[in-house]
């Protein structure tokens, strides 16, 4: 799809933006990381919906993860651990014209960034959160991430993680203002692309979960989910994530789920036998905090000064 | 400043005559009113200060304010109240022991007389309902206290304030301070109908009916003085240039936001910060700006490093606890060099510490508290007309040195009340719209210029200028670099903007004798006390001097200079250091206040340092008594 | 110290001589192992290094880490590999240049020789399997590679590596370590008998068939370089007494925990911090401790508070970044007198700045980095054996002294191996149980000594000890207090610990001459490389010495009294200062070193400073040179 | 009930508490505060427990609520703001013999503390966790709290609040490994106290949201709730809070509710007519975190110095 963005000055000749304009440095991650397939889904989508590059920003915690916006040829905020989503949400505040992408790890959205995670789903604001849970914490080398499956050896718990593993979706559906909750896997391109479309179309947070292998740290948790089709149940509806033939032929197993239904996206959620795959939950007419920030972002400056003068003479004597 | 050593405001103990046919004519006063919480003294106090300004007077306020929201009744811990000096010239300061109190029970007045405010002399006008309070114990504490004033030489006034606000409304304690109001109005000569139409600017949206009620509480207190109370004084004002303003620091800072073309604040509520917010969440959306109330002082420090990556400069506003949680954005901010403001109300210290109070602690954490090395813009307003026109600096700063400036106010001016001219807001305080015009994509984002290590921004929407900000080593190409030269170079090139921005500063100002014995050295809201402490140590002849400094980091140049005119140099501010008398603490020992740390590290001059954490505003009386302490040391006297 | 210099290891140059009949005998040698990560070159280089540690030679490893987990392959910032230095003698720091290195490509030795460690002269080991790669463009960066170490002076030996290593397993990429422990035991004459033991301790939970491939390759590597490498070296060892360990500075900080008697480590994952939490992980539990990972730093270290207050003194270990956060926390423990240990160990900043590499960036923000006064504690280790004993003085200090003491190690101690006497642990570091014994309710809870600021403190569970411990302003008694002299004596005795302290604390001592003309001073992870510096310089006749601070709040004592001795002082450390000579920057703007700034506040002396944000540990030849560029410049030679 | 603690030592003559016992400094909360309804009751459970006030330990962050410690004669610790939970679960790490209550407001809990919010939860350590919500901030004077009702007018929102309010029962209901989550109000004294009681009986991390009046800063948020008893659905079930027939005659809507079955919980807590009052959910069974972090803690000093020299022995030349 080629389009002019009606905020982008329409300057002659009009731009097309191949896959090479988004082409930041060279991936610096493990052979075989998930992170790749995001990459790669990201830069598509920005091409697709032709995206100027000058109005993508890829914000990012610390994390393996959240070298995400070096290997984009966009702008990019690699911040703090764990403060991608403030960030994120201050670019959003007065910047109603930029594309947001947020890449943040189960480490850094989930534990140290907890905080952020709950209000920033609250806000609502227009981004595209990408979760990338490996469940551990790759780019310190191996330390229990709360997503650690219940026993799995890390460094700092050398005889398997303690407790029972936190569910991101689970958690995302029990906040309040919540208005897209997706789920998806690294290894299916087609799902995840389709995914994180929908997810980029969305206009409020939309926060998806994505399953993503480590096979430095944890190769081999995602195993089944990979060579059993029978454990995923892929989400069908019409407003959920459009699905691909070939994604359809993989998994036998299907539920048709109104991504309204918050109820049952909660029970999906906590299923433990498969893996929901898709639009867990979508209100596209939840409120976004945008409304409230960006009010006033094109006043001009005479209406300003004479405010100012006005407020100054309320406290002239 | 040097004018004021002609004003009898300066010479401590004011001198009054009482004209023969007339009020006694005086050059300043200092009214308080103190009650229980909620008896609304404060906005008594805050109307008559206005009043007094209006009428050309200098003024000055403090707040009293209690711990707890609502504490109970009659307690000393309790006191909520104001201060108000005003006098016939500019007024500065705290002032020292109080000349008038009006109290709504003797009880509130112990928690003043515990902070060493009050003076042999004192008048109170105090509430006597208490004399005949249904409860024993309440007419006994009453008539102990009244005892005890009397042996501390206070003159009490008794008044029937509630019995004559029960005259006019079923509910006196809501119009009491009114009442007072009017009292004031009468002992001290003022204009009533200036205080009948602030009250009814005040209560304008509260509809005619509260105002009318309100106003007429008012004249019952003018007429009651009128007739029951033998006191009246005039403080004449001195002619007054062009238009004036009066606001509190808070304010001012608010106003300076909105003035400097900030159109983002993002805080999280800590006293006493947050009314800064509660001033702006009124008015900022009339300049299109936002109030951001994040989830906490980080998220909030974030959110506003967001939008000012995006290219529109925000503003983050906190006290002590929330700058400590700050600590880590302020890092990456100097690291990546992002513009943001960052106006910090000191508090009283360490940890939740006293949170009302006034301190100068946050000086070595704002300056030093990033690990690595974090050379940032660090400067003080000492006025509250400075606390307008710095915000509107800091911006500018932020954005020309590409860096996080902190503003470092207090409790003390956060709420104190000073009328300062009428700013003229210009056009081009306001920024003009963000550059989205094409990056030349040759130029690098960290275009460092090699002798002041400025280098221009992208922002994003720049086709063309598309990089990647990170708080990890990076080239001037914005690249991740983990080699020692790359990290060298960063570290050089930002802190050369602080070396750069020392070169365009000149050195303070001495007021006072341009040498001599001894040299005050002060910041931020000490100004005002420090200065009047002078004039009166002058006006006795002693040789005294004083700096005041506004940049602290970098530092202002010059201060060798001045302290090689002065046998001492002492340093006064409001934080900690060790006693001299202290057991174990000697000069090898002592732990010496914070701004006087800055001056060691950067003069090696011997500076001595007088400071103390009592959470109260410095007075001139105390200054005043330490000058004399110091020169008499220096001359050989008793120690 | 000072015996040191009389061994060659100390003249810089090393020199070596060929016996006729044998290897070269040498005082030292300094070897790295330098691959694409993965290729398990540190496992080698740890394992050679305890090897020649069980010969008796001195040693000390430096690691080298890329950023990524996995750069790519043949990549110049992926270099992954280690350094070990071993002498005759005791060995303290990584030295200068190598004197041969083993590298599995050419390529990350352009990682190495941007980082200025190599010379003329270095011999260098390459597996020469890239000469044939049947992609051209690798053949040609080879052949390049080669001609280019050619022009630098080096002495480049092609070794079949894989090929080797393939005769003996289908997977040569995870052998060839084990190959090159074989080739430099052959090299410098060590007992193969001590490698194939290594080997089989370090692989016995791998089962015996991975031990036994690793000793075949082990014994190839060996067998290989006897036939084809004629290169041999002999560095004897000293005869030592009593047991040694060896290790590195971050697991003698974790059994320095254990020692201590503390339980509870709460900490949150932090490069170069979290390797202490990985080895206690595993072993704590063996003194019935625990590691608690929680959801961030400040948690983490709220955590270790609250077991602290609840009598289990607890330890919380981060870095940088980490610091930030917990600097709110931080105040209240100083406030509230909470005991608590803190080990820092630094990295790279500002920000995130350079995670891996070393920086003694922290002090400053350690010290001052809490709003309001916040006395604490603050001392550093400078061998890795000091990594061990100080966190057993660290608990005792914390609980005496009723504080949080933080421990400043770095990232050069913290993976830096080194052999130390075995210690003999006593019962008195466990503390006993805490004392669950009735209080005297007569004793407040902060019932501080006049003299030295100390009190004793109620356990909960103790009867009659119940108190609120409070971070805002408070008595003696522990209540909650807003008045000026509650806070001014509470910030008194606090303040007041540092100076008790204090007294007990010893002056440095003074290595090298006892007065001269330049004294070099120092802290922490520097100690090695300065002390060699300083005897190589005395050796050629300069008058030099230095002195190592190991704690910094308080400062140790006696420092006037021995900078008089000299005609300068030298500030030497790992973190930021302006250079000299750059634009704007002159005496009056030059920004110092962060002791520096700490030497300058207590003493006035007008200390220089040198050091650097390179990310390296220093070198004995840097400081050396900059001893002999400041003596030049004292004795008036060219500056 | 009188008792003694196994782990008290048992002196005679043996001791027996009265409220006054536990009675510390004057509470200076505003009158009609509803915090003192909840020191009341927890005094009242002290007392009934007969829990030694040394062995008591209360632990609060910063807000009115969390003046709670200083109106205990008990240890207190009276940390920072938002950050009661990692200190009370630093308290309970390596001391099973203490009770500890915590004392949170909206602010502290949900706002700043949100991220040890979760994780407390997950932990699960044995605490009775207060979560005072006027949906206010307190003692900084009228900020808007999570908790803030969409609308209601504050200093920060003068204009009323933007977002709907974040429900603290719902969200904990999504959290991993929540074990213990029940919802009362200060002005129902009898049931404020069974449900606090029955919370500080529960093993594990009891998570009790307590409606508070702050008649200073949002009177009358609660004034259906407390005039119309239709608004009030009681939660029934025999492991549920147990019923006062006072309580039962006061409130006429009732529902059956296993405290089991989480689906129903989270349904009940999204309930927007009716304030359900009682055991939301609660699993006796969910693993606690200090089977972890307490190991060990009786190990005597020979097994100690045993083990430390078997360690220096593995790096002994
Ligand atoms: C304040 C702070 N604490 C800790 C760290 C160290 N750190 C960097 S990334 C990381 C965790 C990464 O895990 P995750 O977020 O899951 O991302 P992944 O690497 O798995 O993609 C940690 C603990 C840091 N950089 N800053
Ligand atoms: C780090 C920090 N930030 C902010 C504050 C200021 N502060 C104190 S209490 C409070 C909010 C109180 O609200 P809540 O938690 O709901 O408690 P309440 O007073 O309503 O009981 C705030 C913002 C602080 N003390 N510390
Ligand atoms: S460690 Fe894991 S998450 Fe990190 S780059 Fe490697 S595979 Fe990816
Ligand atoms: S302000 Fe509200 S919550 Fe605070 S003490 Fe008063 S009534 Fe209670
Ligand atoms: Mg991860
Ligand atoms: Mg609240």
């Amino acid at each position: 799809m080629i389009g002019v963005e009606s905020d982008w000055s329409s300057e002659p000749p009009p731009r097309y933006f191949t896959l090479e304009d988004y082409e930041g440095g060279e991936a610096r991650w493990c052979p075989g990381c998930g992170d790749l397939a995001v990459l790669t889904a990201v830069k598509r989508i920005c091409r697709d919906e032709q995206l100027p590059p000058e109005k993508v920003v890829c914000v990012s915690g610390i994390g393996c993860s959240s070298r995400f916006p070096h290997y984009m040829k966009t702008y990019g905020f690699h911040g703090l651990h764990g403060r991608a989503l403030p960030v994120a949400c201050g670019v959003r505040s007065r910047r109603p014209d930029l594309h947001v992408w947020v890449a943040t790890g189960d480490g850094d959205c989930c534990s140290i960034g907890a905080a952020h995670w709950i209000h920033a789903v609250r806000y609502n604001m227009n981004l595209t959160v990408m979760l990338f849970n490996n469940e551990i914490y790759g780019l310190t080398k191996k330390q229990t991430s709360p997503t650690t499956p219940q026993g799995f050896a890390t460094n700092t718990h050398p005889l398997g993680a303690v407790l029972p593993p936190l569910k991101p979706v689970s958690a995302t559906l029990g906040f309040t203002n919540v208005s897209f909750v997706a789920q998806t896997v690294d290894w299916n391109i087609a799902h995840l692309y389709a995914t994180l479309k929908k997810a980029h179309e969305h206009k409020g947070l939309s926060f998806v979960h994505i399953l993503q292998r480590c096979p430095t740290f944890t190769p081999g948790v995602f195993d089944d989910l990979q060579s059993d089709p029978e454990r995923i149940l892929l989400l069908e509806h019409e407003n959920g994530i459009p699905i691909d033939p070939a994604v359809a032929r993989l998994y036998p197993k299907k539920l048709v789920h109104d991504p309204l239904d918050s109820n049952m996206a909660r029970i999906l959620a906590d299923r433990v036998e498969e893996l929901p795959l898709g639009l867990l939950y979508c209100d596209p007419d939840r409120p976004g905090y945008e409304e409230f920030t960006g009010r006033g972002i094109g006043m001009g400056v005479g209406e300003k000064l004479e405010f100012l003068n006005r407020e100054l003479d309320r406290f002239t004597i | 400043m040097t004018e004021a050593s002609s004003t009898p405001a300066a010479s401590g103990r004011r001198p009054s005559q009482r004209t023969p046919s007339g009020p006694v004519r005086t050059a300043e006063q200092i009214v308080e009113i103190v009650s229980d919480s909620g008896e609304g003294a404060q906005k008594a106090g805050q109307s008559f200060a206005a009043i007094c300004a209006q009428m050309g007077n200098g003024i000055w306020t403090v707040e009293i304010i209690p711990a707890e929201i609502k504490p109970p009744a009659r307690s000393r811990a309790g006191a909520s109240g104001i201060r108000v000096r005003f006098g016939s010239d500019r007024v500065t300061n705290m002032g020292d022991s109080a000349d008038l109190v009006v109290a709504f029970n003797e009880q509130v007045l112990y928690g003043r007389i515990s902070q060493d405010v009050y003076d042999e002399g004192l008048v109170i006008l105090l509430e006597n309902k208490w004399a005949t309070d249904r409860r024993e114990v309440v007419r006994r504490e009453y008539a102990e206290a009244l005892e005890d004033f009397d042996r501390r030489g206070y003159n009490v006034i008794g008044v029937p304030m509630e019995e004559e606000c029960l005259k006019l409304t079923p509910t006196p304690r809501l119009g009491k301070n009114m009442f007072v109001l009017g009292m004031l109005s009468a002992i001290y000569t003022r204009d009533i109908d200036l205080a009948l139409n602030e009250i009814s600017r005040v209560f304008a949206r509260k509809g005619p009916k509260v105002v009318e009620l309100n106003q007429r509480l008012i004249r019952a207190g003018y007429d009651y003085a009128k007739e029951n109370i033998d006191l009246s004084f005039e403080v004449l004002s001195a002619p007054r240039e062009g238009k004036q303003v009066v606001m509190n620091g808070n304010q001012a800072a608010g106003l300076g936001v909105m003035a400097s073309g900030m159109e983002m604040v993002a805080m999280y509520p800590i006293t006493p910060a947050t009314s800064i917010s509660h001033y702006l969440a009124g008015v900022f959306p009339g300049v299109g700006g936002c109030v951001h109330q994040a989830e906490d002082e980080i998220s909030a420090i974030g959110f506003a490093i967001g939008a000012s990556y995006a290219g529109k400069t925000a503003c983050t506003v906190t006290s002590g606890p929330g700058l400590a949680l700050k600590t880590e954005f302020i890092g990456l901010a100097v690291m990546a060099e992002i513009p943001l403001v960052i106006i910090l109300v000191q508090r009283g210290g360490p940890s939740t510490g006293l949170p009302t109070k006034v301190e100068q602690g946050e000086l070595m954490p704002a300056i030093f508290g990033s690990p690595g090395d974090d050379p940032k813009i660090v400067f003080a307003p000492a006025t509250i007309e400075e606390c307008f026109h710095f915000v509107i600096t800091a911006r500018k700063l932020a954005e020309t040195f590409r860096t996080p400036v902190v503003l470092l106010t207090d409790a003390n001016l956060a709420t104190g009340m000073q009328p300062f001219p009428r700013p003229e807001v210009k056009e081009e305080w306001l920024a003009p719209p963000i550059d989205q015009s094409p990056w030349d994509p040759e130029v690098p984002p960290y275009d460092w210029d090699e002798e002041s290590g400025i280098s221009p921004r992208p922002i994003p929407g720049q086709r063309g200028g598309e990089y990647v900000l990170t708080g990890l080593a990076h080239t001037r190409g914005g690249k991740v670099a983990y080699d020692p030269e790359s990290n060298q170079t960063g570290c050089e090139m930002r802190s050369r903007k602080l070396a750069a921005l020392r070169r365009t500063l000149k050195p303070p100002e001495v007021s006072g004798d341009p040498e001599g014995d001894l040299l005050i050295v002060g910041w931020g809201s000490t100004l005002g006390a420090i200065d009047e402490a002078v004039v009166r140590a002058r006006s006795e002849g002693l040789r005294v001097a004083s700096i005041h400094l506004r940049f602290l980091s970098p530092l202002e140049p010059g201060l060798d200079d001045i302290f090689a005119r002065f046998t001492k140099v002492l340093v006064v501010e409001i934080n900690y250091s060790d006693p001299h008398n202290a057991p174990y603490i000697d000069e090898n020992t002592r732990r010496f206040s914070q701004l006087a740390k800055l001056i060691r590290i950067r003069t090696r001059y011997d500076v001595d340092c007088w400071s103390n954490v009592h959470g109260q505003p410095l007075s001139p009386g105390l200054v005043y008594g330490e000058i004399v302490r110091q020169i008499g040391a220096l001359k050989g006297a008793e120690r």
